[in-house]
């Protein structure tokens, strides 16, 4: 009997990481955000965007297509890179960028590989990993605009990581607690985080758009100086992973701001059972959540030019630091108050 | 320097580093997103640029080599070629040059369609320098809107000459067809389109606060130093020197219009930036005075008319399209010089021309005004960062292919 | 920092918010001005230069088009006229019957369309307008040879190659710069 | 008369033609060429608008073309600031197809004439002495030595124009 139960635990864990909202959902929704940031980019530009690859649906298989053509691209090893960093570097990439999604619930019921009542301070760990392997594509590439593109990429990782964590202990302390489940049933009981520390959700939301290198902080990238930055030298399925992983970052993170500051499954009750109100649906609205906060985000690209990087490490340390501890001090308030 | 001992290394700024020198090299172009047809060798410390070499030259056309090889009528398509966002000044330039060693004057309808076409040219050319430094500085945005506006413009010159970018409108003795009917209000409607748009550019480019933080106080060039560096056009009047050929030495109708010289005084990328809007302000101006006040009568010089065979003579009354006597195909211009300076889109053009009585002209000099801006390049970028290199390039409205002629 | 107040830059908070207006309002309410090109197709002005021809009657074999002609393109081909007024290739012209009248001598201009850069120079040297226009530009041909025809294939103006779309006209509209709308 | 200075009166042949806007500068004597210039420069013409040389295969002609910025009374003239070179005497170099030419460079006195002395040596064969940066800017590097903007240059024509029929 434990035996059948551990099976369907593990079964079910599988599913959960594989199809949703891990890898599958994860991979359908970055294809999809792919095509809508194009179209909107092409709206404010005055323009169609990707409209040839099936005309009749407006294009929307225009991302497919360039998967399948990455896919079926002759791969180039330059001769004077470190040939196994700069083969592994963007599967680790990957591979840590996907690992958050891990420890985010999408819904009350959901059990984890590793059960924890911690999974804030994983998640949040998890995601300040990826940069590292960032590094090292550019340091393997053994190309200038590479070499340039990583050591932007550090700069940049050290500066905003702090503020990250921040406006997540400002969060961590009006909940009082490291779990998603508990947060969520605290804003569903209270008032969703946003507006409980509007601060920390606006730092939470700049970082969010730096990590993930979207305007205007498409520094590292920066392509009319770096040529394509890091995945310089990069081609084939191994380019396509790594013009991937910025956006599988922005689905975790986007997860997490959803669950932090937008109320989670809110306006599913956290107590409501059965297979469709206690599994799919909170699951469902989370998703959407992330996914509106994905096309805010990739809407920027419209706007903004891009930052320099030594402007863009200044507001990091001058500015969005502070930020961040303004909004540790108004939880501490909060709290205090309440 | 003994020149005989010369080798010219191809890669300089790639060879091997002094001893102890902390620099990197890196070679911007020429198959560089953010280089255009050259190769900008930078060396690096850091993130500073401490020496620029442009090497240009990838798209030398050997514009005065088939000039000076062929008829004088045959080099107004090869100038049209060499600076395709400017052509109609390019065209403008050497007719000015030629006319003056054939002697003839155009009459004063010619004069103002010829400001008329140079006026639209320049702010196409405003326009496409607005687009290429938002994609530099990441705006892709602008980069499409600036693009898409050029299409009105290039329409109304569709409508003129028949053709959208290499018009070959101007012509020794006036200009080759007369303005179609409904083109005034046409041009009209899409200057007050135009006008609608500036808002729309102010707030999602030119007051937007990262375009500010990236272009404020980089590149300055201050008054003197503009001056000694010789640059031409926007560039220099947004260093503070109130030059523009049209009030220095007019040519066509210029005499005659009311218009402002804009000019800034910062010299930074950010002032660059915003002359070309304002210049387009003023453009926008001049095209509705040209289109007032614009006198009656022929379209091309009576020397030229009178040499027109019937035929020729009756096309023109029927349809107003100038054609061209045989004598644009024999000229024999006695010997002469003479120079021509015109102020377009980018800057001042200059040409010398040298005749001798031959049927091709004896010398055939021509100056771009991306070419004299080539020293932003080797100058002002040093000192500043890598990242701004676009800010600089983008911001002079530098066109390769004009200046490697 | 002093220099930037001078300069009257907008504030952080004012700027960003009046750019996201502006690209909101862009994205909620799309001006396109992209013509779908193969789809619509644009009726070009009368007066536009595309490929062009000689009309055979009224031409004189004069030259002037050649001499005129800034890339070269223009290539006058030996031709002759027959009694009956058409004409011929010169070997067919000379295999007519003795005793018939001598067939005039003449050439013609045939274009190279890989060369031709549409000046239309040619037209206005032309001393007897000759010349006959079209607005078709938008043809590429698959060889190289395909854009040397022969004079009797370049007597024929080429086909729109576009003539099943749908044909527009640009108007200059208020809110788009250009609006393509449906050709009359 | 627009040039007043005594100094450049003295040294050089003035011609000013006021239809054309051009005022010719001749300079006789190769030595005096700089001063010549400098003396302009302290007029006010202070930039240099085109660096160009004239073959007439005997002897070849060097000019700048200068301008001004700063001073409103001169800003609608062009001072052709012009020296001949006599060329028939210059040994062939074995190296080159044409001898290269000698005349004093101008860079310090306008700097905004750098690029096009540099245009000029390659195009023409010029050296100008004193020019702290003397290389090929446009053509390729192969290419040095063969001076292709003078009257000798010649090349191989054929493939150039297609035959009909």
């Amino acid at each position: 009997m434990g035996i059948l139960l551990l099976i369907i635990w593990l079964i079910q864990d599988l599913l959960y990481l594989i199809v949703f909202p891990g890898l599958v959902v994860a991979m359908v929704l970055v294809i999809l955000l792919i095509y809508l940031e194009r179209k909107i980019a092409a709206k404010v530009q005055m323009r169609y965007g990707p409209l040839y690859v099936s005309r009749k649906v407006g294009g929307a298989l225009q991302s497919v297509s360039d998967l399948l053509r990455f896919s079926f691209q002759e791969f180039i090893l330059p001769i004077g890179s470190d040939s196994i960093a700069f083969l592994m570097a963007p599967g680790f990439m990957f591979a840590f960028a996907m690992m958050p999604l891990i420890f985010i619930p999408v819904g009350p019921y959901y059990s984890y590989l590793f059960p924890s009542t911690l999974t804030i301070l994983f998640s949040v760990a998890l995601i300040t990993i990826t940069p590292i392997y960032a590094i090292i594509v550019g340091w393997a590439s053994d190309n200038k605009f590479s070499f340039i593109g990583s050591l932007r990429e550090a700069f940049l990782v050290i500066s905003y990581e702090i503020p990250l964590l921040l406006s997540v202990i400002a969060m961590v302390i009006v909940y009082r607690t490291l779990n998603y489940i508990p947060a969520v049933a605290f804003q569903e009981t209270h008032l969703p985080g946003i507006i409980l520390n509007p601060i920390a959700a606006l730092v939470f939301i700049i970082v969010a758009i730096r990590s993930t290198g979207r305007f205007p902080f498409d520094i590292t990238e920066a392509d009319s100086e770096l040529i394509m930055g890091l995945y310089t030298e990069y081609s084939a399925l191994f380019f396509g992973i790594g013009m991937a992983t910025p956006y599988i970052e922005l689905y975790a993170l986007s997860l997490i701001f959803s669950l932090l500051f937008l109320g989670g499954w809110w306006p599913v009750s956290i107590h409501a059972t059965g297979l469709l109100a206690g599994l799919f649906l909170p699951g469902i609205i989370v998703i959407i959540k992330a996914f509106i906060v994905m096309m805010v985000l990739v809407f920027l690209r419209a706007v903004y030019p891009r930052y320099r990087v030594d402007q863009a490490v200044r507001s990091g340390w001058e500015r969005i630091i502070y930020l961040g501890i303004i909004a540790v001090i108004i939880s501490i308030l909060e709290v205090i108050i309440i | 320097m003994n020149l005989n001992e010369k080798v010219y290394d191809i890669s300089e700024a790639g060879s091997i580093e002094p001893e102890g020198d902390r620099t990197i090299a890196l070679q911007i172009g020429p198959s560089h997103p953010g280089s255009g047809h050259m190769r900008i060798k930078t060396r690096m410390d850091g993130d500073i640029i401490t020496k620029v070499d442009a090497d240009i030259g990838f798209v030398h056309r050997t514009s005065e080599w088939l000039s000076e090889r062929r008829q004088f009528i045959k080099a107004i398509p090869i100038v049209e070629r060499i600076m395709l966002p400017d052509t109609v000044h390019a065209n403008l330039a050497y007719v000015l040059a030629l006319e003056k060693i054939l002697n003839i004057e155009p009459p004063p309808r010619a004069q103002y369609l010829r400001s008329l076409a140079a006026e639209i040219n320049r702010i196409t050319s405003h326009l496409y320098g607005i687009g290429i430094f938002g994609i530099f500085l990441g705006s892709s945005t602008v980069y499409m809107w600036a693009f898409g506006d050029r299409e009105p413009f290039i329409d109304l010159m569709e409508m003129l000459t028949g053709a959208r970018i290499t018009n070959s409108y101007i012509v020794p003795g006036g200009v080759r067809w007369e303005m179609p009917k409904g083109f005034k209000e046409k041009a009209e409607s899409t200057l007050q389109y135009m006008e609608n748009r500036f808002n729309d550019y102010n707030d999602i480019w030119a007051k937007n606060p990262v375009v500010e933080a990236r272009t404020v106080n980089v590149g300055v060039v201050d008054r003197n130093r503009a001056i000694s560096l010789g640059v031409v056009g926007p560039n220099l009047r947004a260093s503070g020197v109130d030059y523009d050929t049209r009030k220095a030495s007019p040519y066509a109708a210029y005499k005659d219009i009311d218009f402002e010289v804009p000019k800034m005084n910062h010299g930074d990328s950010y002032d660059r930036l915003l002359i070309r809007i304002e210049e387009i302000k003023q453009s926008i101006r001049i095209i509705r005075q040209i289109l007032k006040d614009m006198p009656e009568g022929k379209i091309i010089a009576d020397s030229i008319y009178s040499q027109l065979n019937p035929v020729m003579k009756k096309v023109f009354e029927q349809e107003q399209r100038v054609m061209f006597p045989a004598f644009f195909n024999q000229m024999r211009p006695a010997a002469a010089e003479s120079i021509a300076r015109v102020e377009a889109g980018r800057g001042e053009i200059f040409f010398y021309l040298k005749t001798n009585g031959d049927k091709y002209p004896y010398r055939f000099r021509w100056v771009t005004p991306s070419f004299r801006n080539l020293a932003y390049f080797s100058d002002v970028a040093v000192g500043y960062r890598l990242a701004d290199l676009p800010a600089i390039y983008g911001s002079i409205d530098y066109f390769p292919p004009e200046a490697d002629r | 920092m002093k220099d930037k107040e001078k300069r009257k830059l907008r504030g952080d908070v004012e700027g960003n918010a009046r750019a996201l207006a502006t690209g909101f309002k862009y994205l909620v309410e799309p001006n396109r001005m992209t013509l779908d090109y193969p789809v619509e197709s644009m009726k070009l002005a009368p007066n536009y230069r595309g490929f062009f021809t000689v009309d055979d009657k009224k031409c004189i074999g004069c030259s002037m088009c050649e001499m005129v002609c800034p890339p070269e393109a223009i290539t006058m081909i030996p031709r002759v006229v027959s009694p009956t007024g058409e004409t011929l290739p010169v070997q067919e012209g000379a295999s007519q019957e003795a005793g018939a009248k001598p067939a005039k001598k003449t050439k013609r201009p045939v274009v190279n369309w890989g060369r031709c850069i549409y000046c239309y120079f040619c037209f206005d040297i032309c001393p007897v307008d000759a010349f006959v226009r079209s607005n078709v530009h938008d043809l590429a041909y698959y060889n190289d040879a395909d854009y040397r025809p022969s004079y009797e294939g370049y007597l024929k103006l080429p086909e729109d190659p576009v003539k099943k779309s749908k044909k527009v006209v640009p108007r200059p509209d208020m809110k788009r710069g250009i609006k393509y709308e449906p050709a009359p | 008369m627009i040039i007043n200075n005594e100094d450049i009166i003295k040294t050089a042949k003035i011609n000013e033609d006021e239809k054309k806007g051009i005022i010719d500068v001749f300079v006789t004597d190769v030595n005096s060429l700089k001063n010549v210039a400098l003396s302009l420069s302290k007029m006010g013409f202070d930039h240099c608008l085109s660096v160009t040389c004239v073959d007439y295969r005997s002897r070849m002609s060097v000019i700048w073309h200068v301008s001004s910025y700063s001073n409103d009374e001169y800003k609608g003239h062009v001072v052709q600031l012009r020296i001949d070179v006599d060329t028939s005497k210059l040994v062939p170099d074995p190296k080159y197809r044409a001898p290269m030419i000698e005349v004093p460079s101008l860079v310090e006195v306008w700097k905004s004439a750098e690029f096009h002395e540099r245009e000029t040596h390659e195009m023409f064969g010029v050296n100008f002495q004193g020019h702290p940066d003397l290389r090929q800017i446009l053509l390729p590097e192969d290419f040095y030595g063969k001076w292709p903007m003078r009257k000798d240059f010649t090349f191989n024509k054929s493939g150039i124009k297609y035959e009909f029929e």
